[in-house]
């Protein structure tokens, strides 16, 4: 018997299930709140969460609105500020980073920077924030996103924050830490992870009710796909029922 | 001396304009001058814009979004009619107010958001008509480190963030190959603003400062900076601050006025003490998106009151009280 | 990319070796593998330094002189029989043991003595006798820095401290024109100790750790080491952590290893809890001033005690409450 | 009517009138300790005492023994550390600061590090400490000093602090910051300072019963003396009582 769910709802269980228990884990301003919440519920009560303006080992109890507020150090095990924060991700702690933007390429490079040029730009996005540092020096990153072919691009307007840039090799050859880069993305109509030798993009398990063809035809790069795709499973009636009793309940990601 | 001297490679150049040039010397000498008696530094935030803040300045803002924002000292900004201010563009409320009013001509920019609530229109039309002529980019780390690189008075700090990355080269940093394990670092230019705005738990008439919970980058901030702001929920007594010396994250020699601003980040939350004015940040997301309904909410919340009295006056006690964190 | 691009010269460098090879990526590495989980990490001194200590590591302590020192550690890591250390020179009490007993073989000085009492012979016996293979000089800025480098996790980071000096000369800095402003800046790179000793007033059974008063460089450290052992006054519920999430400066997934070490700074201070014992102190300057002497202090204060509680018994209770500072 | 007092009390005496009221001080053990207690006593009561491992704006109530102990932040303004002091020192916050060492140049250069050669030492002293960032950031130096000729040499066996290296310009040729350097020496015979010129250093006043000439006896290289050398006087009965009574009960320093 399944409920209904809104798509923000399947997001987040699909970004929360990605999260190891005792592990630490960047957490950006939205989605990413409420599934590291979802997931300190579910199967990772050691998850610490890391806010990077100085939160750290929050209990989520309330939904944090900000990356700064008080709830991201709420019960906290530490109450910093960004550069203890940054550092501690560059020293190589933080295992787990999310990550959004306007555009995406095959090799999990990200644009939050502009649409256009540059100097003239069509749309002035909001920028790298915190992005760019998560991107460089989390050992995994998770981005999350709306699945497009606006989104999902052969070549991105900006290169605002580090996927494998342009492939193997190329991270270290830039001079970022060794063994890191991009995992997962998470969007509303699969789970992609990248090929271990390419480093591109691949297409590892579909939501309920999607197709590998939608997946393919909503990609505006050509999309690796995994030997066997798999089916991620709906949200279950108990991730719903904290997700909408304890995490939100007023309804903000409904 | 070691006769296999090298040079370092650099290998590539950001090319963004460093908006702030560096001037270790003369930000020594600057600091050297500042009264390091314990003199008297309260004064209201008009008397504190008008001594130290001139049009051009670079500026900054600490923390981010709505948490512990000087929104005081913001609106005073609005009000004082000084302009072209060049600032870091590090995600704080109070860049949406200088952007309505068409204040900032330059930015060494890292985010600049509404964060949950979406894109900055204000941001948006600034920069899209053109009337910021100079847009450095710098991820948000790289930023404070800057700060940072100030703080503790020399040149830049490398870093392993932005390699590789248009941001790099949108930005004004350097890679370099490190002299001691030959792997690629950015280099960071130092960041001296001219005038910081910190808004603070507590302080002392001396500008001694108390901050409760994170501490964001006014630490950084506060020591890169050459004149500092405070405004602060509460002025306490210095015996208060004595007594706790290992609580003092902004010692007095840093400041140069004290503004006694209770509430002083609303509609934003101060920690510990009040939150979020939610309807009301809620309905500044609605009108910030066009033009015409911007300058309705500026005229309002912002030109229409004179100080920071008759913006409480108008937000009323009941509203605030209501906010207020009671005690557990 | 710019096409200006030119090599930043390096006009200077230190003839001193590099102790402690620089490998950021194996620190992170390392970092990535240290539990993140909420584990009890209370053990006694012997179980820490067997577990966690090995002949030939580069070890640290912090904090300076007499005050807030991990003497109970120290002790321990004198009767364990482990040995040539490449250590920190940084002036705290606990090298005049482990000096004592012949355990250091390189060192990064920058200073060992005995403030206000004078020079330290048991250092002097050790280095002039050539037992010291490798000495390193830095100023005491120049080596917290580099601790701070590493907590930062860069690889170097510039001062304009022992510019033109011959501690420079005999440090592995290097001088270059700093490619930002033509000046010329010393780099100073990273330093990952392999064990860190630090002593605090507050820690819970996790490693998350609260000091009172100074901290010295213990933030720095703790950053800067891969294996971290903290004594602690007290052991306090986590909840008690909780509450102040701000008070926390080292947070326990950098901790390795809490052993509960009441008056564990003995014969030093600790900050807010209890005085310098004076007399012992005095008493330990006189017999370290002669290796007979010093020989026969080692044996009744480290050796011939099997643990730290057989230390409190012998210093007495009276003497204990005696150096406690009473609530005012 | 004069008292009598000890060497050490004159050497805290002089060292005390030297220091500027509403100034900052950076503060080693011993002498400074107590010169800066009888100055914020007397002719400086806004003096900043800034301790290297964290403690400023101390109320000197009682003699610190060490600069971290408690008593360097007794009532103090702020409590941080090494850093943070250091840094403030970099930026120029910090006016004077003292210094002693083992031997002492014409242009104020000091040796703490080593008598003999460096890597077969006759005498291993202590190190440069804080010394080395005191002399290069701070923006006047004080060295307090025992005035014999085995300490007052033509060249020292190694330069652990930087007074003005090898003459006029040579400061910042090497890096160091602008207009910073060597200010006085205080010692048991006199106090000297610098030839704004030649920046040699130079007599300017004499202690109680000293010559100049004595002076130069005890001196190991050629000392520029100024047109009129002052003569310093006595410890004031109000200076050895603050001295005895407040400062130094237990006569430490007698």
């Amino acid at each position: 018997m399944e409920q209904k769910y809104s798509p923000s709802e399947l997001l987040i269980c699909l970004a929360s299930r990605v999260m190891e228990d005792g592990t630490t884990a960047f957490i950006g301003t939205g989605i990413p709140m409420l599934a590291a919440s979802l997931a300190q519920k579910m199967q990772a009560p050691n998850l610490v969460p890391i806010f990077e303006f100085g939160g750290t080992g929050a209990i989520l109890e309330k939904l944090p609105l900000a990356v700064g507020d008080m709830r991201t150090y709420n019960k906290g095990i530490a109450a910093s500020g960004i550069c203890d924060i940054m550092e501690t991700s560059q020293r190589g702690f933080v295992e787990f980073g999310f990550l959004g933007g306007a555009q995406i390429d095959c090799y999990g490079n990200l644009n939050s920077t502009v649409i256009g040029d540059h100097k003239n730009p069509k749309v002035r996005l909001p920028g790298s924030g915190g992005g760019n540092d998560v991107g460089s020096s989390c050992w995994r990153t998770i981005a999350i996103m709306i699945h497009d072919k606006r989104r999902f691009v052969e070549k991105i307007d900006f290169l605002t924050t580090p996927g494998f840039l342009t492939g193997p090799g190329a991270r270290e050859e830039a001079g970022l830490p060794k063994d890191t880069g991009p995992y997962r993305v998470v969007t509303n109509l699969c789970i992609m992870g990248y090929d271990d030798e390419s480093k591109k993009m691949k297409l590892l398990s579909v939501n309920p009710g999607v197709t590998v063809e939608q997946v393919i035809e909503n990609t505006g790069f050509e999309l690796l796909v995994a030997d066997e795709v798999a089916n991620n499973s709906h949200p279950t009636e108990e991730e719903l029922r904290i997700l909408r009793e304890e995490i939100d309940p007023d309804g903000l990601y409904r | 001396m070691n006769q296999n001297l090298k040079n370092i490679p650099i290998i590539e150049e950001g090319e963004g304009p460093l908006i702030q040039p560096i001037d270790l010397d003369g930000f020594r000498e600057h600091n050297r001058k500042k009264s390091k008696a314990l003199i008297d530094k309260t004064m209201s935030e008009k008397e504190a814009i008008d001594k130290f803040v001139k049009s051009g300045d670079y500026i900054g803002f600490e923390l981010y979004g709505t948490v512990r924002c000087p929104m005081t000292l913001a609106r005073e900004l609005v009000r004082s009619g000084k302009r072209n201010f060049r600032i870091v563009g590090q995600g704080v409320h109070e860049l949406d107010l200088l952007f309505a009013a068409d204040m900032v001509r330059e930015i060494d920019f890292t985010y600049i958001g509404l964060e949950v609530y979406g894109i900055s229109a204000n941001m948006r039309r600034a920069v899209e008509s053109g009337s910021i002529t100079k847009l450095v980019e710098w991820s948000n780390a790289a930023l404070t480190w800057r700060f940072k690189a100030a703080s503790m008075g020399i040149p830049f700090i490398p870093t392993r963030s932005m390699l590789g990355t248009d941001t790099l080269k949108k930005s004004a940093a350097k890679v370099v190959e490190c002299p001691f394990t030959g792997q690629k670092v950015a280099l960071l230019p130092a960041l001296i603003v001219d005038v910081a705005f910190i808004h603070v738990n507590r302080a002392d008439k001396h500008g001694n400062c108390q901050i409760d919970g994170i501490s964001g980058f006014a630490f950084e901030m506060a020591r890169a900076c050459k004149t500092l702001i405070i405004s602060a929920e509460k002025i306490v007594d210095t015996k208060e601050i004595r007594e706790h010396p290992d609580k003092t994250i902004i010692p007095y020699y840093l400041v140069d006025a004290v503004v006694h601003a209770p509430y002083g980040s609303w509609p934003g939350e101060m920690s510990g003490m009040y939150e979020r004015d939610e309807p009301h940040y809620k309905s500044f997301v609605e009108k910030q998106k066009k033009k015409d309904t911007m300058d309705a909410y500026m005229k309002e919340w912002v030109y229409d009151l004179p100080d920071h009295k008759a913006l409480v006056d108008k937000v009323g006690k009941n509203k605030l009280e209501e906010l207020t964190i009671k005690e557990a």
